[in-house]
């Protein structure tokens, strides 16, 4: 047993510290520490800076221009990114569709696609979710029907993050109604710009559009769009579920949170002297932090074990749960921090450019929003009613 | 003990119920954050006229009303439609600072339907009631009165303003505050909308004022805004408990009819198990706000106990009633369109004015041991 | 809307607390306040106390010997006996077998044991819970087997409170084995001193054995004894069950509770001053005593309801999940109001005969066992689970 | 980083378990309350022979361990067992206090499964380590001393005693503090059972000492009793660990073979996503106890900062796998003859001795401000 980093780590550690001290824009991680909302550029340009270092393609071999790092070496970065305030890496191409395609893509995706992630030519957006078929994944309706070299795809997908900025979409698609609901599912690559793809903003409790609905009217698609065989899409989106659980824990984002909050606490006042100080309020304070510092240990056995090759077992869901509640806690307490300027709802003093005062301290409205924003952890990526599911089932085996 | 309304009561209930099932659709709740007022004019005038801001004030007033009763029956109704109004700001607010004034003509204007906001609390003073920075001086024309006020519900629709000042002690002092009329033009605001629909606004005073703008004797608000402050309470959280109604209604409603995995999600026993414990915890918040409006006219000590029991236990039940609502609709709850967002967001806002369920549990275990 | 009672609710509250300062023997209420064991005499002597003046049969009219008392009567009674530290009714004959032979009993039934429940030559128990059906009732496998005059009963019954000290014991058995379980359930009376029938003790958690195992063999009963028709039994559960209701949110217990948390948090210090000024600790008091004043009110609300007739809905299932839930919350502080003394197990210091000096304060040992007795609340007369089930049910009507 | 145990520590667990799993009973559980000593005394000859006492103890001392994943190992195996024994007092808490006075004779007597008892909260002293009344007085044939001490476990086995007393300084005073080495015949006892088995004693103590009797530098002893009581945390919390682990086997099995209505009751969701909460909560814990294990040897303010997290959180984790076991269990689960009944006493008492978890919480907060 030993918590400490090697001194190998530790260098790697401190050549990320290096690199992201150089290297990452101030205007943007001050955009990232203030909650405010980023463009598709900021997004842009944070991917440029680390696809110039070799640095994008986190979970990537390095045959695919990825990093090739291990376990630990990825928990580190994820550490260091997060608390230098830096964007994350959106998933969608890198860490969801890169390593689908490069387990079961043909020679020609992966030479075609892999490099258009990692240089930025292609943004991915992810078409799982339908209206009928959340959590439920296998009941999906949205049609494939073959035509020659083609097929025709007709249905809904919902919950699109992004997917305004995308021009390719990732998609489960039916194309057998036969057999188990899970065994007519394909995996098909679609054009945005393709004729009958509609994509429509869904606002949210917060007022950001950053999730949509994308429409398909007889959208033709060519057949070498398939990835893997026909009706075997079941198995892709498995294997991408087990990547997308990386860093699902979100220490990184919590640890920013919590500190965030004592910023906010020690900022507020009440009954004259720091809300910090106030002895309830600490000690909800400390029990999240409590909370998160066995949870970060939790976090590195299953980092530690996943670096010798374990695969993993129910111990994802249980970070999924713990860690998703455990973000929501400090967003409360965030929000409750607050005090009464949580109540002024200036949606637009979160886009950067819009040169608005804030009403109140600027901690204010994106702790507010936050707190209604985040409600999503627990629900998105497979809810954590559906990971208690998994992780009794493996348990209790019955 | 009696738990059932009176008839007078119950016609203003239903009547209420009907009427805001009939009128208020998302549209006209947006156009509350949309319109200059921060309220929906046509509507407002129209619960004037249902008798809603007398029905808030006693008869010795020039009302009908004015019990705690009536307090939740209306506020009950209009958090199950989730409706922003002046009412609580300007009847039940600033209606209960001037019953104890004796300006009968300016309770009569509010009873009319005019709104006249309450400006209170101020940037940093957080809940404390006595934290007032903004000062008073008598001059030989008057009064001259300077400060900022942080949040102030119902500025943006009012015709005047009640300003809280300063004309003696340090800055948390309980003995010091007065209350001033303020005519509209004679502050600057800036107003913005509100989490759950509505506007409020910074209010910036620096403004001189005859010598009747002294509401009551200098020195001696504290007790009477101490007094006026549990009647909102009481109010806000009456609407809480409508809003936590009308959000259970839409939750069972999405359980009965939501599919998953081939079956109502209702069927789901971890749901209903969890489901069952909301419905507790909102009877929970019924008898609590029951208890308080119980208890408007009692004793000081006993009051304002009630006032910090049912705001704990209100602020409590209703972030249950949200994260497990949302989280129960999966990714529906969290947008916008769907009613339910709207109704959670306007809930949550509860526990951010008048203090929150930690603040009332403190206050609770002072006024017990003091 | 009026929560006040009126005056001749006040006048009646005023005569019960003369009686109670009249007639409650000081040393009872001692060993009640004290968390003390009863003996069997203990409960004799207090139940004879009450029917010399008619004040026995709470629930039970007036033509029966029974006090003829409405619902916010026999809610005031409950709230000024527990307040008065006042051992309970037991409650197998007086409050469950009693209004079951009212309803459903012969009329020879009814002339031969009521009177012997008031008077005390009857101690009754419950036979209902067995080793394989404890929520699911319906499963029970006791069997009684007609044969001439007599059921010859065979089986087990279990979890039987205050078995030891019962002459007879009510059972439901199993006479059918054709159509639904609940179909072939009989409702019968029987003697206790009948050959074949043997009471085991089951020592629990705390060390007292106050349930037992009932063990039927061969035991012959009389036909007389059935209540009600044969296969008919399940009805007399079902309406012993909404007896068993009453009080169901133990608000008086909560309340004593409550009390004597307050008064062990004032004598242990922490820090050098007395425990109920932390400010973590009294918040937690607050918090429990906030939740009691809202159930209180609850409980009248139902109450009041019943006094008008209103038939009880899913409201005394909601009382009985939180009731029991608040009562193990305080039971929880006391324990760690307690302290490092919580750990002493003398458990012969909790019979008031004892003369055995307490380890620690004299509030220690009681306070710890109520923690773990009391994990029964949420367990019996329908598990908190089922409860919930039943709310669920009523409400989402699925 | 590294979370594999080392070779020996996992043949050190194999073997426990193993021996564990065959020798104790509940007769012998029940044993460790009825014998005279407290616990069962030719069990613990066979532990001392597989050297348990030893692997407490460092190399430097004369032992062959003693470092945190040694008390992690050892412990959550008599925690999964359940058996009450002297080592916690004698080995790591006496043992460590002996460590740091130098006294190597004394500590082989540990090693060799004597008992040793530390004698040092009072009543009244509860959770607070500087609060000592017991006096010990100069004389000019060396120490007179005299006092109460509470609950003072693996006394009635104890040959000798360590008592702390306070030589200087008031009641709760950081400064003043001693120890003592007291012969087991120069005190009294009144021994007791305890609620999860074996027993301990009120102990008197008005006796005088020889000179040498006292252990370290006069009034210096509090940081070390910090240092032992944190070393003793960690054994403690790590036994809690194991007494989860075998609570939740118990609770797993019986959800899986105990049918109601027709089916197991593991197949009801409301109590499998209860129970995947309980098995989130005890890995928590397991993460708690590895981070206090892995800082037993840091400087005192991150030691003592992770002593109050780990042992705020498995005492909250503890309640929670108490409580709901005995729920999902039903009516079994309070019974004495079923194994769950001492399990989740033993674990319940965890909270009741070196702090509770609130206190804990509130330790952790000053820890932070310091």
């Amino acid at each position: 047993m030993d918590l400490t980093y090697t001194k190998a780590q530790i260098a790697f550690r401190d050549e990320l510290r290096g690199f992201l001290a150089d290297k990452l824009p101030q205007a943007l991680s001050e955009k990232v520490a203030r909650g405010l909302r980023l463009t598709k550029s900021d997004y842009e340009t944070w991917h440029a800076i680390l696809n110039a270092r070799g640095w994008l393609g986190v979970t990537w071999p390095r045959e695919h221009g990825g990093t090739g790092w291990d376990a630990v070496q990825r928990h580190i970065f994820e550490e260091e990114v997060t608390a230098a305030h830096a964007p994350r890496i959106v998933p969608f191409g890198v860490n969801m569709l890169g390593p689908v395609l490069m387990k079961f893509g043909s020679d020609a995706q992966k030479a075609l696609y892999l490099p258009r992630i990692l240089n930025g030519d292609d943004w991915w957006c992810q078409g799982y979710s339908e209206p009928g078929a959340g959590s439920d994944l296998a009941s999906l309706r949205t049609e494939a029907v073959r035509d020659g070299d083609h097929y025709v795809v007709n249905g809904q997908k919902t919950w699109t993050t992004l997917g305004q900025y995308a021009n390719r979409i990732f998609c489960l698609v039916r194309t057998s109604k036969e057999g188990k609901p899970q065994q007519g599912i394909s995996f098909l690559l679609i054009d945005m710009d393709t004729p009958g793809v509609e994509v429509r903003p869904i606002v949210l409790l917060d007022g950001e559009a950053e999730v949509n609905e994308v429409w398909f009217q007889d959208v033709r698609v060519p057949v070498e769009n398939l990835v893997g065989p026909e009706n075997a899409g079941w198995t892709c989106a498995k294997y991408l579920l087990t990547h997308e659980r990386t860093n699902i824990a979100g220490i990184g984002f919590a640890r920013a949170g919590l500190a965030a909050l004592k910023r906010i606490a020690s900022a507020e006042m009440q009954g004259g002297r720091p809300l910090i100080e106030n002895p309830l309020f600490a000690a909800k304070v400390a029990q999240v932090e409590i909370d998160l510092m066995a949870m970060a240990t939790t976090n590195l056995r299953t980092v530690a074990a996943a670096a010798e090759g374990q695969a993993p077992g129910p111990e994802s869901s249980m970070l999924k749960v713990k860690g998703t509640i455990l973000r929501q806690q400090i967003n409360a307490l965030a929000r409750q921090a607050v005090g009464p300027y949580a109540q002024p709802f200036v949606s637009e003093a979160l886009e950067a450019g819009a040169n608005l005062d804030p009403v109140g301290p600027d901690y204010a409205l994106p702790a507010t929003q936050a707190y209604f924003n985040n409600r999503k952890l627990s629900i998105y990526g497979g809810s954590n009613e559906v990971q208690r599911q998994i992780i009794s089932k493996t348990i209790l085996e019955l | 003990m009696e738990f059932r309304l009176t008839e007078e009561r119950r016609m203003l209930q239903d009547s209420l119920r009907r009427f805001l099932a009939e009128s208020v659709t998302p549209a006209r709740i947006a156009a509350t954050t949309d319109d200059a007022a921060g309220h929906d004019p046509d509507l407002w005038r129209r619960l004037t006229d249902l008798g809603l801001p007398g029905a808030m004030v006693s008869e010795a007033r020039g009302g009908f009303g004015g019990d705690g009763f009536d307090l939740m029956v209306v506020f009950e109704e209009l958090g199950r439609a989730g409706l922003p109004t002046p009412l609580l700001d300007s009847a039940v607010l600033a209606g209960g600072l001037l019953a104890e004034t004796g300006r009968d003509d300016l309770l009569a204007r509010v009873i009319e339907g005019q709104v006249i906001a309450f400006a209170h609390a101020e940037p940093g003073s957080r809940y404390d009631l006595s934290r007032v920075a903004t000062r008073a001086q008598r001059r030989a024309d008057g009064w001259h009165v300077a400060g900022h006020k942080a949040v102030v519900h119902a500025a943006p629709a009012a015709e005047a303003l009640i300003v809280s000042a300063r004309t003696g002690g340090a800055v948390a002092d309980e003995d010091g505050l007065s209350l001033f009329l303020v005519p509209r033009d004679a502050v600057t605001m800036r107003d913005y909308p509100l989490q759950g629909g509505g506007r409020a606004a910074e209010v910036h005073v620096d403004a001189t004022l005859p010598a009747d703008a002294l509401l009551m004797p200098e020195g001696t608000a504290l007790a009477a805004i101490e007094r006026a402050q549990a009647r909102a309470t009481a109010a806000q959280c009456a609407e809480a408990l409508g809003l936590m109604e009308a959000i259970k209604t839409l939750t069972v409603d999405y359980l009965r009819t939501r599919k998953q995995f081939g079956q109502p999600i209702g069927k789901f026993q971890a749901l209903q198990h969890r489901m069952a414990d909301v419905l507790i915890e909102i009877e929970q918040a019924r008898s609590a706000v029951i208890n308080l409006c119980g208890h408007m006219d009692a004793e000081r000590p006993l009051r304002e106990r009630h006032v910090s029991a049912t705001k704990n236990l209100v602020g409590r039940a209703a972030r249950l009633v949200v994260e497990e609502s949302i989280q129960m609709h999966g990714g529906i709850g969290m947008t916008r369109d769907y009613a339910l967002g709207h109704l959670a967001k306007r809930l949550t806002m509860v526990d951010h004015r008048f203090g929150d369920a930690d603040f009332h549990l403190e206050r609770f275990v002072a006024l017990g041991a003091a």
